[in-house]
């Protein structure tokens, strides 16, 4: 049951690199929380750690429903719904996101459960969205995926209490509000979210 | 009991400040309300002066006389920005500039982000050291986009951008960190003091990636030179007093936290060349900013690059290691969060009288604004490093840290960068105070007596520091570079 | 409360001659600056220039008293700190902005490497206390006296002028008021000749011969280049200020010849020249502080300090020329004065090594003795110009024609100075017995008993006699003169021209032209350009420049503004370029840790 | 007592006798130019007559053309009080060969002053080619200074004489030395290759050019205390050099001998310079430091020889 979520995660993270349109990053993402929250489900299961319970609730309000909404919102309110030329190549960046499967499938063989590698994978592909790509909204998602690879991360090493698993959740909606907030402001200041109308501070 | 009474106070005045309409009653407000929670915070010092360290609320909390530097840095530059906030944001709503809720945001958001510092200050828990840093980069977002000008919109995506990043860097380490403790059940494994009686048993290849993630991730946030690109912008767009706050206090605070990560891997054995990562860093910071430094003509964007300038020593400094590198560091921070302060606002008033940032443009400053073009001069030398100001004791300090401990190649580009900045100083603010072209008439502004008061504060500070509070900073230094040192 | 105070001084003979030569010499300079600042009452402030120059004053002797080596850097810094305050004093014009920066930046580096040089020498000593580190001085190994005698010449040399880095010294004096740089020439440059002998000497206790060679030779060309440059100079304070250099080399280069004399063992010798070098900088400081209030004086009535545009001043200032005489004849090397005594006592310290080093040292050393003995005619070659052109024959521009009276405070000040100049000259056998025993102290050979002839062979007792001599023949032909002016008269007529009669005040040799003979041989060094322009009548212009300047700094400032200009291209403004540029150091680190550490 | 006659009667001898050195050296001139010139006491009678002669002094000149020739002299005298003529020992603590060049030396800075004072073309250009030639002159002094200091071991002029005096046999060192003070001889005193004593024309002259604008009193001084310095240059080449026969004990006899002596060898010196005069033209300014570089080669190679050989 573990490999069917971890395999449909794989996909939808891979399938991100290659996006254009930002409605279908917006699907992606809610689709990884919700495969994030049944593996915190799946793993409260089978090692009866109940507060991973929580853990998958909180996901599945805070991620897929507040934070999917909110980008929705205000992706609406923007002029152009989709990438027009990416830094790094649609080919490179899927050729990128392989070598990263590799390398990580690679070192980290014999280190922890699959869904860790995921979760570093999860990671590689955000920075890459982080990087490669031009418009501010990518970048926040990139930065969500990656903040979505750290939970993986994180609920397998730390054994912390709920407090502070509440406490990294909510820090990472703020930053996905402010982030909306500013995405609106440079929308309404510059009327346009690509980035490389800010390049004006050269020295 | 003493802390509740803090919080209180922070709550009451985020509270108080959103509620009332009138802008000058809610900055009086706030500046009686950081007094209150200094004075709070003199009591908690008193008694970390006498038996070395305390703690609150079951150990959460943890004092010692390492992070009491902190909290004073932070609570005596919040309380010089809020005086200087009082008649800037006065001065700002009078002539419609900005509009009075976001007047009442600033001071929100102003109190939240002391708060979070404190919290990242005081806290023994790694996780709520870094939720701190993470709530300090959420408040200062927007304070850095207040003057809604392009190029404060598009500092402010960038700050949040890399810092948040950054931040998430810091958030593996720390969980690597976590992980590599062990997997013991005790509840406070979180707690910085329970790793430090515990470094033996840290694994350590793991620990040593987790302090690598850390020194990067929290690196960005101290401005550590790779990840220090989003500071020239954001201190230059940012109001003065958050840019003095942030330049003086929160750079220094991220230090501090990277330096707490660095007493734990200390005591694991077989990791001491990991001050390598610090000399390394250090050397390149110092290089870039000075370097950069030299081809400036934005003046805050020139104090942004200083501040870089100064983390870099004080990396190099830990770096270096031994007592007396360390002790040089230490004091190097609090001298320089003042002085910086006070140039930062300086800066400031010069901003709203000559309206630009230029540097040609600021000409015959000793005609027009004396007081500030005097003030200015002092900030030079305190930055710069020139005798009677603790800087020279400090920068000095560190020198001698590195050469004897054989670092005689760091040391040389250390000196290099030293002068390189003094000669970027030295060029700009010269040419600012007293070159003037015959053409033009100069007349004394009137605005020059205005907001004179905090930068007189900060001056005063720096005086003490420099006369070391009569030994009672030497003490606290003292105990402070034994924690790291020993 | 002494007690504690006692120990926070340093007070043994070198400290204690260096603050007396401080004191001796601030006094009247002071006293001219009461005079000299008036002129500043209407654009500048004067409480900020005195509280500057105490502050100067005090640091200097700090610097002379510390006795710890942080207390000593503090007050180094303060005194260089203190003095760009005065350099840049008339903001007003903009290149004396440029060159107090340079100043401030090249005492900064002097700073930096002193700096570097007590930490190296905390490392070996694991002590700041002077005291201590004397005690240590013959446990230094070779590598260590080498690092920290080279260190030493950098970072005293930047300060004192020596030749890579004097290239301050010709700015930063021009642009000081004349008080300011008649003080730091005549006495902050012997400070960093202290500091100098305190390393040298004190610290490092006896030290190859080869180092004092070295010494030498960069004494002698600070010498030589120096003076080149000073006699293309019209403006009469960068004259000065590069006689200045070429004093600190002459002074360097006997400190050199003492070093040698102390590695080959001949202690007396190493006393002597020591003795010759500490002499000839209180003398420097005295007939140069002379030279620079005079020229303060005739800036301060005439407004220029271009030479060519004075000349005749003599029939207004009758006082300043006096002393300026004084000052000539001294800095020239006219026996009954100070100038005499130093210069032969330095000259004779250079031939005694004749006989006694039979290496083939012994040649060089020669050859360096006879290109100071050049140096020293081109001294009075320079010193005749800068005197004769200002102050003699007829006033070469309106501004030399009226000029506003001088106040008697800089009279009061000059006559002072002059009056050190001729006592320190007749009484110079007295002055250098007190000296002998302080570089006795210095080299800490014990108060060996000094072989008689050695100390014969100086000059000390001749001068007293020639003094005699001298005045007892003028009191002889001023009678006879006297008792023969009856029956003659004599006419004031206009001056003989060979028949020419309209010889008009700009027909005299101007000063460029007056030493137009040695810079036409010394073109290579002194940067020499003749340019003949044919507007409406034919003018001739004639250019030098600082070659050193030229070669050396020049090429290292475009190198730093270009690896500026490389170094700030990684602010390229993309967010992408500056998250790329994280994750890269995230990986580098964490690579480099795995493997290394 | 005898010794104090002998301190007068030095410095007396190279008084009174100066100018009839001249007089004899302008005699030899001009018979070897083949004309019978004017008498051997000329310089006396030119002196005599300028010393009675009213003054004029040009309008633009200082204190300095009113005192310094006076200064001249006294200093030209002073110095024949230390340097020994016909009788040396080692009893003489002063005489030190630095304060008699250095002495010499006001002679030169002051005439240049006075070239500069009278604000004339001609004493510009005399007094700067003046210094000019002195300044390049300074290292073969310092050069021949350190062959004797090496020969004598001494600084004292009295002593170098006593020393040279015992010596018989003089090194190719000692030759080459003297050679090169010979060159500094003429170079210091306007001699002829350097510069041109006797003429008045404008673009050629040095020393004359300098003291053109006196007259009178003041014109005898300087004429004299140039004469004085050439015949004490003289003495020292003399008895620094070939001081043979110079005496050394206090009796009359030996005394008397020495003084006819060095009158014949000062003779012999003037007849050389004389030739020198005759026969030679004068240097164009920019080949005269190519002469005196040639007598600094001669005096580096006599002490390298002397120490080395």
């Amino acid at each position: 049951m573990l490999e069917t979520i971890l395999e449909v995660l794989l996909i939808v993270t891979i399938l991100m690199t290659g996006f254009r349109r930002i409605k279908l990053f917006i699907y992606a993402f809610a689709v990884q929380s919700l495969c994030i929250a049944l593996i915190c489900f799946y793993l409260a299961y089978t090692t009866g750690e109940n507060s991973l319970y929580s853990v998958g609730v909180m996901t599945i309000f805070m991620k897929v429903i507040l934070t999917s909404g909110l980008i929705k919102r205000v992706s609406k309110s923007l002029k152009e719904n989709r990438e027009k030329e990416f830094i790094i190549g649609g080919l490179l960046s899927y050729v990128l996101c392989i070598a990263g499967i590799i390398i990580t499938y690679g070192l980290l063989a014999d280190f922890g459960p699959p869904f860790l590698k995921v979760g570093v994978v999860l990671m590689i592909v955000g920075s890459i969205l982080l990087v490669g790509r031009k418009e501010a909204i990518t970048q926040m998602i990139g930065f969500l995926t990656i903040e979505n690879g750290i939970v993986l991360l994180e609920i397998y090493m730390v054994k912390m209490s709920l407090i502070i698993e509440a406490g990294l959740m909510l820090e990472v909606v703020i930053l996905a509000i402010i982030m909306g907030t500013m995405i609106f402001n440079i929308n309404r200041e510059f009327d346009t979210i690509n980035t490389d109308t800010f390049s004006n501070t050269k020295r | 009991m003493i802390i509740n009474m803090i919080f209180v106070l922070f709550i009451g005045m985020i509270l108080i400040s959103s509620l009332l309409k009138n802008i000058k009653v809610i900055s009086i407000i706030n500046i009686v309300g950081t007094m209150l929670i200094g004075g709070c915070f003199i009591s908690v010092v008193d008694s970390v002066y006498k038996y070395e360290h305390i703690s609150f609320l079951n150990n959460f909390l943890y004092i010692d006389s390492l992070n009491v530097i902190q909290i004073f840095i932070i609570m005596s530059i919040s309380i010089i920005s809020l005086l200087y906030a009082h008649k800037y944001i006065a001065h700002e709503t009078k002539e419609h500039i900005i509009t009075i809720g976001k007047a009442k945001t600033f001071y929100i958001l102003f109190d939240l982000f002391v708060m979070s510092m404190i919290i990242v200050a005081i806290s023994n828990n790694i996780v709520a050291m870094w939720m701190g840093l993470e709530a300090t980069t959420i408040s200062t977002a927007f304070l850095i986009g207040f003057s809604k000008n392009k190029l404060s919109i598009e500092a402010a995506w960038k700050y949040i951008i890399i810092c948040s990043l950054g931040i998430g860097i810091g958030l593996i380490g720390i969980i690597l960190f976590i992980y590599s403790a062990g997997v013991t059940e005790a509840s406070e494994i979180a707690n910085w003091t329970y790793l430090v009686s515990k470094a033996g048993i840290l694994d350590k290849d793991i620990a040593k990636i987790a302090f690598v993630f850390i020194f990067i991730g929290i690196g960005t946030k101290a401005g550590i030179a790779p990840m220090h690109t989003w500071l020239p912008i954001s201190h230059s767009e940012a109001p003065s007093p958050i840019s003095a706050l942030m330049s003086g206090a929160l750079l220094n605070l991220a230090l501090y936290v990277i330096v707490r990560f660095y007493i734990i891997i200390k005591l694991v054995s077989g990791l001491e060349n990991l001050k390598y990562l610090f000399i390394i860093f250090g050397c390149i910071s110092l290089i870039v900013s000075s370097f950069s430094i030299l081809r400036q003509t934005n003046y805050k964007r020139l104090l942004a690059f200083s501040s870089i300038e100064n983390i870099g020593i004080m990396t190099l400094g830990f770096g270096f290691g031994g007592y007396i590198a360390i002790f040089g560091s230490l004091l190097h921070g609090v001298i320089h969060a003042f002085g910086k302060a006070l140039l930062f606002l300086v800066s400031g008033n010069i901003l709203s009288v000559y309206k630009t940032k230029r540097m040609d443009v600021v000409q015959n400053l000793i005609k027009t604004m004396p007081i500030n073009s005097v003030f200015l001069i002092l900030g030079m030398l305190i930055i710069v490093g020139a005798p009677p100001f603790a800087s020279f004791l400090s920068e000095y300090k560190i020198m001698i840290g590195g050469i004897h401990n054989d670092y005689l190649i760091y040391a040389i580009i250390y000196a290099v960068c030293l002068l390189l900045v003094f000669i970027g100083f030295l060029k700009s603010f010269i040419k600012m105070i007293f070159e003037q072209d015959n053409s033009k008439i100069y007349t004394k502004s009137d605005m020059d007596k205005e907001n004179i008061l905090p930068i007189v504060i900060a001056f005063v500070l720096v005086v003490l520091t420099s006369v070391f509070f009569g030994g009672y900073l030497t003490e606290i230094l003292d105990r402070a570079t034994l924690i790291i040192e020993s | 409360m002494l007690e504690s105070f006692y120990n926070i001084m340093m007070t043994d003979w070198l400290s204690i001659f260096f603050v007396a030569l401080i004191i001796l010499i601030s006094i009247p300079i002071c006293l001219f600056s009461i005079g000299y600042v008036k002129e500043y009452r209407q654009n500048y402030s004067i409480k900020y220039i005195y509280s500057m120059m105490t502050f100067f004053i005090l640091s200097m002797i700090g610097v002379v008293f510390s006795n710890n080596s942080i207390v000593f850097m503090i007050f180094w810094e303060i005194m260089s700190m203190t003095s760009f305050f005065l350099v840049i004093y008339e903001y007003k014009n903009k290149e004396n902005l440029s060159s107090g920066i340079m100043y401030f930046v090249m005492t900064h580096i002097s700073g930096l490497v002193l700096m570097i040089m007590f930490a190296l020498i905390y490392k070996y000593t694991n002590s700041f206390d002077f005291k201590e580190i004397m005690e240590y001085s013959n446990k230094f190994t070779l590598t260590q006296k080498t690092i920290i005698f080279i260190l030493a010449i950098i970072g005293f040399g930047a300060k004192a002028g020596l030749m890579p880095l004097h290239a301050w010294l010709p700015k930063a004096h021009p642009s000081a008021p004349s008080n300011v740089s008649a003080l730091m020439s005549g006495v902050m440059l012997k400070v960093a000749v202290y500091g100098f002998i305190r390393t040298a000497f004190m610290f490092l206790g006896d030290v190859p011969y080869s180092y004092g060679i070295s010494l030498m030779i960069i004494g002698t060309l600070t010498a030589i280049i120096s003076i080149l440059n000073a006699s293309a100079q019209r403006n009469m304070k960068k004259l000065l200020a590069y006689s200045s250099a070429e004093n600190i080399g002459l002074i360097f280069s006997v400190l050199g010849l003492a070093i040698i004399f102390k590695s080959y063992g001949l202690n007396t010798l190493a006393v002597l020249a020591l003795t010759a070098g500490l002499f000839h900088a209180v003398n420097h400081g005295i007939f140069k502080s002379l030279l620079f209030t005079a020229a303060g004086s005739v800036l301060y009535s005439t407004g220029t300090k271009n030479m060519n545009e004075l000349g005749g001043l003599y029939k207004k200032m009758k006082f300043a020329t006096f002393c300026a005489f004084v000052g000539t004849a001294a800095i020239s090397a006219i026996p009954p004065l100070n100038g005499f005594a130093s210069e032969v006592a330095i000259f004779m310290s250079f031939i005694q090594v004749a006989g006694k080093i039979d290496s083939i040292w012994m040649i060089v050393i020669i050859l360096c003795g006879s290109i100071l003995a050049l140096t020293s005619g081109a001294v009075m070659y320079v010193s005749v110009k800068s005197f004769g052109i200002t102050y003699l024959g007829e006033p070469r521009s309106i501004k030399a024609q009226n000029i506003h009276k001088v106040p008697i405070s800089m009279n009061i000040g000059m006559g002072l100075l002059s009056v050190y100049a001729i006592l320190f000259g007749v009484l110079s056998k007295f002055i250098f017995e007190y000296i002998i025993k302080i570089s006795q102290d210095i080299i800490n050979v014990g108060n060996i008993r000094l072989d008689e002839n050695t100390l014969q062979n100086f000059v000390g007792f001749d001068i007293v006699v020639m003094a005699s001599i001298i005045i007892s023949v003028t009191v002889v032909f001023l009678l006879v003169n006297y008792i023969t002016r009856k029956n003659k008269t004599f006419k004031v007529y206009d001056t003989w021209g060979c028949g020419f009669n309209e010889a008009k005040p700009y027909m005299q040799y101007s000063g460029s032209g007056f030493t137009q003979p040695l810079s036409k041989i010394a073109t290579s060094i002194i940067g020499y350009k003749k340019t003949v322009l044919k507007e409406e009548t034919i003018f001739f212009r004639q250019h030098t420049t600082d070659m050193i300047e030229k070669y050396l700094y020049n090429p290292i400032i475009s190198l730093v503004d270009y690896l500026a200009i490389k170094i700030t291209k990684i602010h390229y403004g993309q967010i992408q370029v500056y998250i790329a540029y994280i994750i890269m150091s995230l990986i580098i680190a964490v690579v480099c840790v795995v493997k290394f550490i | 007592m005898l010794i104090y006659i002998v301190y007068i009667l030095q410095p007396l001898l190279i008084l009174l006798l100066a100018p009839l050195f001249m007089g004899i050296l302008g005699k030899v001139k001009a018979c070897f130019r083949g004309y019978t010139g004017p008498s051997v006491f000329q310089v006396y009678y030119d002196i005599a007559k300028l010393m009675k002669k009213d003054e004029v002094i040009s309008k633009s000149s200082s204190f300095v053309t009113t005192i310094g020739p006076l200064f001249t002299l006294v200093a030209a005298v002073s110095c024949t009080f230390i340097i020994p003529v016909f009788y040396t020992s080692l009893a003489f603590s002063f005489g030190n060969i630095f304060v008699i060049i250095f002495t010499l030396g006001i002679i030169k800075f002051i005439t240049s002053l006075i070239g500069l004072d009278s604000a004339s073309t001609f004493g510009g250009m005399g007094s700067s080619r003046e210094l000019f030639i002195s300044m390049l002159a300074e290292p073969i002094m310092f050069v021949v200074i350190t062959f004797l200091f090496i020969e004598t071991k001494s600084f004292n002029i009295f002593t170098i004489a006593y020393a040279n005096s015992t010596q018989l046999s003089f090194g190719p060192g000692h030759v080459l030395a003297a050679l090169a003070f010979f060159i500094l001889l003429l170079a210091e005193n306007a001699r002829m290759p350097v510069d041109n004593p006797e003429t008045h024309l404008e673009l050629t002259m040095v020393h004359e050019a300098m003291i053109l604008d006196l007259s009178g009193k003041r014109l005898a001084y300087i004429e004299l205390a140039s004469a004085i310095k050439f015949v004490l240059f003289l003495t020292i080449l003399i008895n620094g050099f070939l001081p043979y026969g110079i005496a050394t004990g206090l009796n009359l006899l030996t005394m008397g001998t020495a003084i006819i002596l060095f009158i014949i060898k000062l003779i012999g010196c003037l007849i050389v310079i004389a030739v020198i005069e005759t026969t030679m033209a004068k240097f164009r300014l920019f080949r005269v430091p190519e002469l005196l570089t040639f007598a600094f080669a001669l005096g580096i190679v006599s002490i390298i020889i002397n120490h080395y050989a």
